[in-house]
C-alpha cells in the first residue's frame, strides 16, 4: 500500500469539506471559498506531480498500487494503480481542473460555494476513473463524474442549460448501463473485478467477447464521442459554463478514449482486431464530419465543440491502429486536445464574460482591441490546427503514422490514413474562418470596442496552457517515454493475439 | 496505534454520532433539523448493529438494521407530513412554538 | 577552424529579434514613433544580417572542409522507442542548405532594410517586423533541417507567416465591403494545407519504408533497397520500392504545387499580393515559394530512382516527368495570364508563378543545378522587381497624397477609383523616378532573359537541358519565355514610358534612400548573378576540362554536386540522371535570345504609346490570347467549389446534424418512446391500483390520529430531554449498579 | 476488517458531517451533510461485510429519506434560519445545559467502557464475521424465515405511515369538517 494515489484522488474532498465549513458567504465576497478551491486543486496538481516523481517509466505494469478487498464476497476490490497509459491522463486531469477552477474566479457569481464543491467532486471522480483498476470501482467513479457535471451544466449553464444537462446525463448514463451489464457479466464469470486478473483470465468470458466489447465500446463511444453518438456534445459544450466546458473537453472526453485503451484493447483483443476497421471508418467519418459541420457554425462554442469530434476522431483512429505509434499518438493527442480545446474554451469564456454572446457575427476586429488576447488565441488556434512545433502536430502526425502501418487496418491502411489526413486541411478551413470572423476585420460594434484585454490572472492561466502547448510541441519525448513501456507491453499483448488469430 | 480495528472502535464512533444526534434534538429548534438528528441517532445505532453482526458472525444484527431503516423511513414520512401540516397553520416550524396542547 | 557549431545561431538570432519586437516593439513605437520605428526595424534587420553573416561563415567553413555535409544536432524531438520512431531537431549544413540560407538571409536582409522605409508610419510597424523575423526563422528551419519532418516544421511555419503577412492589414475592407486581405491570407493557408496533405502522407510512407525521416538515412536506404530490389512491407502491404517512391514523389509534387504555386494550386499567389510589398518580394517571390523547388532538389535521389526504375503512375507518366510537365504548363499558362493583368504586382505575381514553373520543370527533368541556379537569380531579380514596384507604388501614393494636400482635388473627381497599383493610372514614371526606373529596367530585362543579365544564364541552362533531353517541354518553355518577354515589355511601357495617365503619376516622387539602396544592391546582383554558374563558352573548353566544373565556370554546379547524391550515383552507373550539358549551346542561346528580343519587340509594337488614357481597353482585349489568358481555375475554385463546400457544410450542419440527428432522432423519436412508456405506468398502473388502497387507509389513520393527539402536551423538547435522562439513567444503572 | 487509517479518516468524515449537520445555518446544508454522513456509514457497512445493508442505506436513507427532507425544506422555504447559536440562546437555558451535560455523561460512559478494555472478546470467534454470508440471498432467507412476523408488522406500519402522510398532506378546503 502506498496510499499516495488514494490520498491524491480524495484530496479534493478535503477542499469540499473546508468549503462546507465556511460561513455562508455574502454576495461578492466569496474569495475564501474560491481561494480554498484553487488551493485545493493546486495541491492536488502538486500531488499528481509527486505521483509523477515516484513513477518509474521503465516499468510497464501498474505502480503505486493501493489494493485491498472491499466487498470480498463479490470479488470487488479497492484497487488503484497507475501506469504509462494513465499517468498523463492523471496529470492532465489535475492540471485542467486547476486551471478550470482558477478560470471561474470572476465568471461565477451565483451559488459560488456549490459551484466549487461540484468542481472538486468532479475532480475526485475523474482522478478515480483514471486510477481505478477494479472494474466495479471504475464504474462507480465513472458514474460519479456525471453528477457534478450534471449540476455544473444545469445550474451555471447558458439559456438551454436544463435541456443540455438532462440530455448529457441520460445519454451517457444509458450507454454506461451497457457497460455495467458487461462488467457484471465478466465479474460473475471470472469471479473477480480487478482488471489485471480479468485480463489474465480472459478465457472465462471469451465466448461473449463480441457483445462485451460492444458494451464497453458503446459506453466509451458516447463519451468520446465517436460519430454518430455525438449528439449530446454540442448541447453540453455550448451550454456549460466556461469551467464546465474546459473540463468536459479537457478531461471528460478523454475518459472515453482512455477507457478504450485501458479496457477494450487488453480485455478483448480479438474483438478489437475484428472491429478495428469498422471503428476506424467511424473515426474517419467523425474527423471529416466534425470538421465540415463545425465550419458551418455561427456559435463559436459550438464550433469548438464540433471540432472536438474531429480531433477525437484522430484519437480513435490512433487507438484502433493497435500499434505503438498509433496508441502513443492517441494518448498524447488526448492530452493535446485537452490543452488546446481547453484553452480555446477558456478564451471563448474570456470573451463571453464581457459580451455575453457566442455568436461570431457579433465579433470582428477583436485583434485591434485585445492584441495580447488575440495573439495568444492565434497560437492556440494554430495548436488546434496541428501546426508543427506546437503540440497538436506531434499527436496527429504520430497517429497518422500509426494508422499507415496498422496491421489492424490491413490490407489497405493507407486509404484510412489518406482520408484521415484530409482532416488536416479541413481543420485549417474551419479554424481560420473562425479566427477571421472573430479577430480580423474592422472593429465595428460597441461591445467589441468596449472590450478589455486580458487581466493578469487570465494571462497566467493562458500562459500555463501555452507552456505545455509549446513544450509538447518542441520536446514531446519526455511524454512519450512516460507511456512507452506500458504501451509496448499492451501492443505485444495485442500482437500475440493477432499471431494466435492467424 | 492498534494494528486492527475491532468492535470497540465502532462503539466509540457510534457513541459520538449518537451524542451529536442527541444534541441536535435537544438544541435545535428547527423541526426538520430535529428530525435529521433523530435519523442520525438511528443511524449510529444501525452502525453498531452491523458492527456487532460482524463481530459475532451472526446475521441477525443486519436483519434488525433492515427493520430500523424501514421504521425510520416511515417515521420520517409521517414526521415531515406533520411538519408540513403544522407549517400550513402556524407558518413556522420552530419546535418551541408548537405548544398548543400544553397541559 | 570551422564554424559549424555556430549554425544554431542562424535560428537563434531571428528568435531574439522576434521576441524583442513582439514583446516590446509596440511599446517602443508608441513611446517614440520615429526612434521606435528605427529601433524595431533595425533590430529585426540586424538579426537577419547576423544570420546572413553566420551563413557566410558556414559557407566558408564548408569550402575549407571539403564540402561534406555536417549534421548539427540540437536535441531530440519525437522519440517513441517502441515504435522505433526518432526525429531529432538537427541541422544539416551542406552546400544545398547553405545556398538557400545565403539567399534567404541575404535577400532577406536587403528586404528588411527596405521595409524600414516602406512601412514607415504604419501603426503596426513592430508587428510587421516580428512577423518578418518569424518568417526568417521558419525559412531557415525549412532549409537547414536535417530530416523531412524538421523541414516540414519550417514548411508549415513559413505558410503561417505567409498567412499572417498576407492578411497583415486584416482590418481593411475592399470596395465591396469584403475583407479581401484576410480572405487572401486564408486562401493561401488553405491552399498550402492541401499541399501539406501530400507532404504529410509522403513522409509517413517514407517512414514505413525506411524507418527514418533523416535525409541521409532515407537516401542511402533508398539506394540500398533499390539496388537490392527489396520489397517494401508494412501494414499488410508488400510492394516494390519504386512503387512506393512513385507515390512519395507524387505526393511531394502535391506539396510543391501548393507551396510553389503550380497548377492546380497556384491561385493563392496572385491574391497574396494583398500583403505589403516587401512581403511579396521576400516571401512570395524570393524565398518561401521556392521551398517547393528546394524540396524537389533535396529529394533528387528519390526522383531519380523513380526515373531510373521506369515506374509510372498507372502506366501513364513517371513522376519526374509529371513534375516537369506541371512546371512547364504552369510556366506557360502563368505567363499567358500575366498578359491581362493591370495591377503592377499581379503581373509580377503571375510572372513569379511562371518562373517557378521554369524551376519546377528543370527539377523534374533532372536539371537540379539549373533549377537552383534559376532559383538564386530569380530571387535577385524578382525581389528587385517587387521592391521596385513597391517603390513605384510608394511614389504613386506620394503623388496622390500630394494632390490631396495641394488642393488639386477639383480636377480629379475620379479619385475614388484611384488605385496606386493599377498600371493604367501610371505612365511616364521614368522621369519622376529615375533610380527606380533604371533598376526596374535591369530586373525586367533579366526576367525577359537578355544576355548578359543573370536571368539569361539560368533560363538558358534550363532550356538547354530540356532541348537535350525533353523536346516537348523545351518547346512549351520556349513559348513561355516568349510570353515572358512580351508581358515584361507591356509592363515597362505602361509604367515608365508614355505620358502620365493620372495626376498622381505626374506628381510621383522618388523613394527615400533607405528604399533605393537595397534596390541598387539587388540590381548589382542581377547584373552579375550569371557568373555563379557560367557555362563553358565552347564545347572544346568543356572537353578540355573533362566536362567538369573548373575555375570560374560552373561554380554553382561544383558547389552543389556535393549535396546532390544522384550526381555521384549517376557516375557510378546506379542512376540514370540526365546531366545538363556544361557548355553554351549557340543554338539554344540563339533561340533564347531571339525569343527574348522578339517578345520585347512584339510588346513594344503592340503597346507603344498605349493605353492613352486610364480607361482605354487593352489592345489585346478582343483577341483569343486574352481569352486564353484567363485560365478558369481560380473561378472554378472560388465560384464552383467553395460555394459548393459552403452549402454542403451548412446542409450537413443544419439539416443532417441538427434538424435530423439532433432534433428529430434524439428529441422526437427517442424521447417519445420514453414518454409513452412513462405515461402508461403513471396513468394506468398508478392511479387505479395504488391510489385506491391509499385512500381507504388514510381514513382509518385519520381516526386513529384523532385519538392519539389527545396525549400530546407542552414542548416537545421537554419530553425529549426526559427521555434522554431516562436513557442515560438506565445505562448508568445497568453498567455500574446492576452488574 | 478495515485498516486503521481509512477507518479514522472515514470516522473523521462521519463526525465532521454530523457536526456540520448540527451547526449549519442552512437546513439544505444540514441535509447534505446528513447525506455525507449516511454515505460514510454506508462505506463502513461495506467494510463490515454488509453490502446489502450498505446499498439499502444509500438508496433509502441517502436517497429517499434525505430527498424527502430536502423536498419539505424547499416546500416550506425553511432553509434560512437564525444561526444555531442564536437559536439555542433562548429562554430555555436550563434545557441547553442539561442537554450538554447529559451528552457529556453519555460520551463519558462510552469512553469509560472503552478504556476499561471494551467489549469482552473472549470466546467470540471474530473470524466468523469475515466469512459470514451476508449476501442479499442469505439476508432474505433470514428475513422470511426467522423474522417473518416482524416483517409483516413492518409492512403494516409502512402502510399506516403512507396513509397518515396522505391525510396530513391533504389540504382541507374551507368549511370542511375540522374535528
Amino acid at each position: 500500500m502506498n496510499w499516495i494515489l488514494t490520498i491524491v484522488t480524495f484530496l479534493p474532498l478535503i477542499g469540499v469539506l473546508a468549503i462546507l465549513l465556511t460561513n455562508p458567504p455574502k454576495r461578492g465576497s466569496e474569495n475564501l471559498v474560491k481561494g480554498i478551491a484553487v488551493v485545493t486543486s493546486a495541491i492536488t496538481f502538486l500531488g499528481t506531480l509527486l505521483i509523477l516523481m515516484r513513477f518509474d517509466p521503465g516499468t510497464p505494469g501498474l505502480q503505486l498500487v493501493d489494493r485491498f478487498d472491499w466487498i470480498p464476497s463479490w470479488g470487488i476490490q479497492y484497487f488503484l494503480g497507475v501506469d504509462g497509459l494513465s499517468i498523463l491522463m492523471v496529470l492532465l486531469t489535475s492540471f485542467i481542473s486547476m486551471l478550470a477552477i482558477a478560470s471561474s474566479w470572476n465568471a461565477i457569481k451565483t451559488q459560488v460555494k456549490q459551484f466549487y464543491i461540484f468542481c472538486l467532486l468532479l475532480e475526485t471522480g475523474m482522478l478515480g476513473v483514471f486510477l481505478a483498476q477494479d472494474l466495479f470501482l471504475f464504474y462507480i467513479f465513472w458514474e460519479f463524474t456525471l453528477v457534478p457535471m450534471y449540476f455544473l451544466i444545469g445550474i451555471w449553464g447558458g439559456a438551454r442549460r436544463v435541456y443540455a444537462s438532462i440530455k448529457f446525463f441520460l445519454y451517457t448514463m444509458a450507454a454506461s448501463l451497457l457497460m455495467l451489464l458487461a462488467i457484471l457479466y465478466m465479474g460473475i464469470n471470472a469471479g473477480t473485478f480487478s482488471l489485471p486478473d480479468l485480463i489474465a483470465g480472459r478465457a472465462a468470458f471469451a465466448g461473449a467477447q463480441d457483445l462485451l466489447f460492444l458494451g464497453f465500446f458503446l459506453a466509451f463511444a458516447v463519451k468520446v464521442p465517436i460519430f454518430p453518438f455525438h449528439s449530446w456534445l454540442p448541447d453540453a459544450h455550448t451550454e456549460a459554463p466556461t469551467a464546465g466546458s474546459i473540463i468536459l473537453a479537457g478531461v471528460l472526453l478523454k475518459m472515453g478514449t482512455y477507457g478504450l485503451i485501458r479496457f477494450n484493447l487488453p480485455l478483448f483483443p480479438e474483438a478489437a482486431y475484428r472491429y478495428a476497421p469498422a471503428i476506424a471508418v467511424l473515426a474517419i467519418i467523425g474527423i471529416i464530419y466534425g470538421a465540415i459541420v463545425s465550419f458551418a457554425q455561427k456559435d463559436v462554442k459550438k464550433l469548438v465543440a464540433y471540432s472536438s469530434i474531429s480531433h477525437l476522431g484522430f484519437v480513435t483512429l490512433g487507438i484502433f491502429s493497435l500499434n505503438a505509434a498509433g496508441i502513443q499518438g492517441a494518448i498524447l493527442q488526448g492530452v493535446n486536445h485537452g490543452l488546446s480545446t481547453g484553452a480555446l474554451f477558456f478564451l471563448v469564456g474570456v470573451l463571453y464574460e464581457q459580451t455575453h454572446t457566442r455568436d461570431m457575427s457579433a465579433y470582428g476586429g477583436v485583434w485591434k482591441i485585445m492584441p495580447v488576447f488575440s495573439v495568444l488565441s492565434l497560437i492556440v488556434v494554430l495548436s488546434s490546427m496541428g501546426l508543427p512545433g506546437l503540440n497538436g502536430f506531434v499527436g496527429e502526425f504520430t497517429i497518422l503514422l500509426g494508422s499507415m502501418g496498422a496491421e489492424s487496418l490491413a490490407p489497405r491502411p493507407w486509404i484510412f490514413t489518406a482520408f484521415a489526413t484530409t482532416g488536416v486541411i479541413l481543420a485549417a478551413v474551419y479554424l481560420l474562418w473562425m479566427f477571421q470572423r472573430v479577430f480580423m476585420g474592422p472593429a465595428e460594434t460597441k461591445e467589441v470596442k468596449g472590450l478589455r484585454d486580458m487581466n493578469r490572472g487570465e494571462l497566467v492561466i493562458m500562459l500555463s496552457f501555452l507552456l505545455f502547448i509549446f513544450w509538447i510541441g518542441i520536446a514531446p519525448s519526455l511524454y512519450f517515454h512516460l507511456m512507452d513501456s506500458s504501451v509496448s507491453a499492451l501492443v505485444s499483448h495485442l500482437s500475440s493475439t493477432l499471431m494466435a488469430l492467424r | 496505534m492498534p494494528s486492527a480495528v475491532n468492535i470497540n472502535w465502532y462503539i466509540a464512533l457510534s457513541s459520538i454520532l449518537f451524542t451529536i444526534g442527541v444534541l441536535g434534538v435537544l438544541l435545535r429548534r428547527n423541526a426538520i433539523i430535529l428530525f435529521m438528528s433523530v435519523e442520525l441517532m438511528l443511524n449510529s445505532a444501525n452502525l453498531l448493529f452491523v458492527a456487532f453482526a460482524r463481530h459475532l458472525g451472526q446475521l441477525d444484527g443486519q436483519v434488525l438494521v433492515f427493520f430500523v431503516i424501514t421504521v425510520a423511513a416511515a417515521e420520517v414520512a409521517v414526521g415531515l407530513a406533520l411538519i408540513v401540516a403544522i407549517f400550513r397553520t402556524k407558518k413556522s416550524i420552530n419546535i418551541d412554538e408548537i405548544n398548543l396542547l400544553k397541559g | 577552424m570551422n564554424t559549424f557549431n555556430l549554425a544554431p545561431l542562424i535560428l537563434i538570432l531571428p528568435v531574439i529579434g522576434l521576441l524583442l519586437n513582439g514583446l516590446f516593439g509596440r511599446r517602443f513605437v508608441e513611446a517614440n514613433p520615429a526612434n521606435g520605428e528605427r529601433l524595431t526595424g533595425w533590430l529585426a534587420s540586424l538579426m537577419t544580417i547576423g544570420a546572413f553573416l553566420v551563413s557566410l561563415s558556414l559557407f566558408l567553413s564548408l569550402l575549407a572542409h571539403g564540402f561534406e555535409p555536417i549534421i548539427v544536432p540540437l536535441f531530440n524531438w519525437i522519440d517513441i522507442p517502441s515504435a522505433d520512431f526518432l526525429v531529432n531537431w538537427a541541422m544539416q549544413v551542406d552546400t544545398l542548405s547553405v545556398t538557400m540560407m545565403l539567399v534567404v538571409t541575404g535577400v532577406g536582409s536587403l528586404i528588411h532594410i527596405y521595409a524600414i522605409g516602406y512601412m514607415h508610419g504604419d501603426p503596426d510597424f513592430s508587428r510587421f517586423f516580428t512577423y518578418l523575423n518569424l518568417f526568417i526563422f521558419f525559412m531557415l528551419i525549412l532549409v537547414s533541417g536535417s530530416s523531412y519532418l524538421v523541414m516540414f516544421v519550417g514548411w508549415e511555419g513559413v505558410g503561417l507567416c505567409s498567412y499572417l503577412l498576407i492578411s497583415f492589414w486584416w482590418a481593411r475592407l475592399d470596395k465591396n465591403g469584403v475583407p479581401a486581405n484576410a480572405n487572401a491570407g486564408r486562401k493561401a493557408m488553405i491552399m498550402n494545407r492541401i499541399g501539406d496533405f501530400g507532404v504529410i502522407l509522403a513522409m509517413i510512407l517514407l517512414f514505413w519504408t525506411f524507418g527514418t525521416l533523416d535525409y541521409q538515412a532515407v537516401f542511402s536506404g533508398a539506394v540500398e533497397m533499390f539496388e537490392a530490389n527489396h520489397m517494401v512491407a508494412f501494414g499488410g502491404l508488400s510492394v516494390p520500392l519504386p512503387t512506393v517512391l512513385t507515390a512519395v514523389t507524387a505526393l511531394f509534387l502535391l506539396g510543391v504545387t501548393g507551396k510553389s504555386a503550380q497548377i492546380p494550386l497556384y491561385t493563392w499567389l496572385p491574391d497574396a499580393m494583398a500583403g505589403p510589398t516587401p512581403v511579396s518580394a521576400l516571401i512570395h517571390a524570393a524565398t518561401m515559394v521556392t521551398a517547393g523547388v528546394y524540396l524537389l532538389v533535396r529529394s533528387n535521389v528519390l526522383y531519380e530512382i523513380v526515373r531510373t526504375s521506369g515506374a509510372t503512375i498507372l502506366g501513364l507518366i513517371s513522376t519526374p516527368n509529371l513534375v516537369a510537365w506541371v512546371g512547364a504548363l504552369t510556366a506557360f499558362f502563368a505567363a499567358l495570364i500575366a498578359f491581362s493583368q493591370n495591377d503592377i504586382k499581379k503581373v509580377l505575381a503571375y510572372s513569379t508563378v511562371s518562373q517557378l514553373g521554369f524551376m519546377v520543370a528543370a527539377a523534374g527533368s533532372g536539371a537540379y543545378v539549373a533549377a537552383m541556379f534559376h532559383l538564386v537569380t530569380h530571387a535577385f531579380f524578382k525581389a528587385l522587381l517587387f521592391l521596385g514596384s513597391g517603390s513605384v507604388i510608394h511614389g504613386m501614393e506620394h503623388g496622390h497624397h500630394h494632390l490631396a494636400h495641394a488642393g488639386h482635388g477639383a480636377t480629379h473627381t475620379d479619385d475614388d477609383g484611384f488605385d496606386p497599383q493599377d498600371m493604367r493610372y501610371m505612365g511616364g514614371l521614368r522621369r519622376r523616378m529615375p533610380t527606380t526606373f533604371i533598376v526596374y529596367l535591369i530586373g525586367s530585362l533579366a526576367l525577359a532573359g537578355i544576355i548578359p543579365l543573370a536571368g539569361f544564364w539560368s533560363k538558358d541552362e534550363i532550356l538547354l537541358h530540356d532541348q537535350t533531353y525533353a523536346t516537348p517541354i523545351f518547346i512549351v518553355l520556349a513559348i513561355a519565355a516568349l510570353g515572358t518577354a512580351f508581358y515584361v515589355a507591356r509592363q515597362l511601357i505602361m509604367v515608365f514610358f508614355g505620358k502620365p495617365r493620372h495626376a498622381a503619376a505626374e506628381h510621383a516622387a522618388e523613394s527615400p534612400a533607405l528604399m533605393t539602396t537595397p534596390l541598387v544592391v539587388l540590381a548589382g546582383l542581377t547584373v552579375f548573378g550569371g557568373l555563379l554558374n557560367l557555362p563553358y563558352l565552347t564545347r572544346a573548353m568543356a572537353e578540355a576540362n573533362h566536362n567538369h566544373p573548373a575555375g570560374i565556370f560552373l561554380m554553382l554546379e561544383s558547389w552543389l554536386e556535393h549535396s546532390l547524391a544522384s550526381f555521384e550515383l549517376a557516375e557510378e552507373g546506379i542512376l540514370a540522371l540526365p546531366r545538363t550539358p556544361v557548355y553554351l549551346s549557340l543554338l539554344v542561346a540563339g533561340i533564347s535570345t531571339a525569343l527574348a528580343v522578339g517578345g520585347l519587340l512584339l510588346g513594344y509594337l503592340v503597346y507603344r504609346g498605349r493605353p492613352r488614357t486610364s480607361s482605354e481597353p487593352d489592345r489585346l482585349a478582343r483577341t483569343p490570347i486574352w481569352w486564353w489568358s484567363v485560365l478558369p481555375l481560380n473561378s472554378l475554385y472560388m465560384k464552383g467549389f467553395v460555394p459548393l463546400f459552403n452549402r454542403f457544410s451548412v446542409w450537413l450542419a443544419d439539416k443532417v446534424d441538427w434538424a435530423f440527428w439532433h432534433d428529430f432522432v434524439h428529441d422526437r423519436v427517442i424521447r417519445d418512446i420514453f414518454v409513452t412508456g412513462a405515461e402508461f405506468s403513471a396513468n394506468v398502473l398508478d392511479a387505479q391500483g395504488v391510489d385506491g388502497v391509499v385512500n381507504g387507509a388514510g381514513k382509518t389513520t385519520q381516526r386513529l390520529a384523532r385519538g392519539l393527539r389527545l396525549t400530546q402536551t407542552g414542548y416537545a423538547r421537554t419530553y425529549a430531554l426526559a427521555v434522554l435522562l431516562g436513557a442515560v439513567g438506565l445505562l448508568v444503572y445497568f453498567l455500574f449498579m446492576a452488574g | 476488517m478495515i485498516h486503521p487509517i481509512p477507518f479514522l479518516l472515514l470516522a473523521a468524515v462521519a463526525v465532521a458531517a454530523a457536526l456540520g449537520m448540527l451547526l449549519s445555518h442552512n437546513a439544505v446544508h444540514s441535509a447534505l451533510y446528513l447525506v455525507l454522513n449516511f454515505i460514510t456509514v454506508a462505506i463502513f457497512y461495506l467494510a463490515l461485510n454488509a453490502p446489502f445493508i450498505a446499498m439499502v442505506q444509500v438508496t433509502v436513507y441517502a436517497g429517499a429519506i434525505v430527498v424527502l427532507f430536502l423536498f419539505v425544506i424547499m416546500l416550506l422555504g425553511a432553509e434560512r434560519l437564525r444561526s444555531p447559536v442564536d437559536e439555542v440562546r433562548g429562554p430555555e437555558r436550563f434545557h441547553r445545559y442539561t442537554a450538554i451535560l447529559l451528552a457529556l455523561v453519555l460520551v463519558g460512559v462510552a469512553a469509560y467502557l472503552l478504556f476499561q478494555g471494551g467489549v469482552d472478546m473472549t470466546g467470540v470467534d471474530t473470524t466468523a464475521g469475515a466469512t459470514l454470508d451476508a449476501s442479499p440471498q442469505a439476508l432474505g432467507l433470514a428475513l422470511f424465515q426467522s423474522y417473518v412476523f416482524p416483517f409483516q408488522v413492518t409492512g403494516v406500519l409502512l402502510l399506516a405511515a403512507i396513509a397518515g402522510v396522505v391525510i396530513f398532506g391533504h389540504t382541507k378546503k374551507r368549511g370542511e369538517d375540522n374535528a
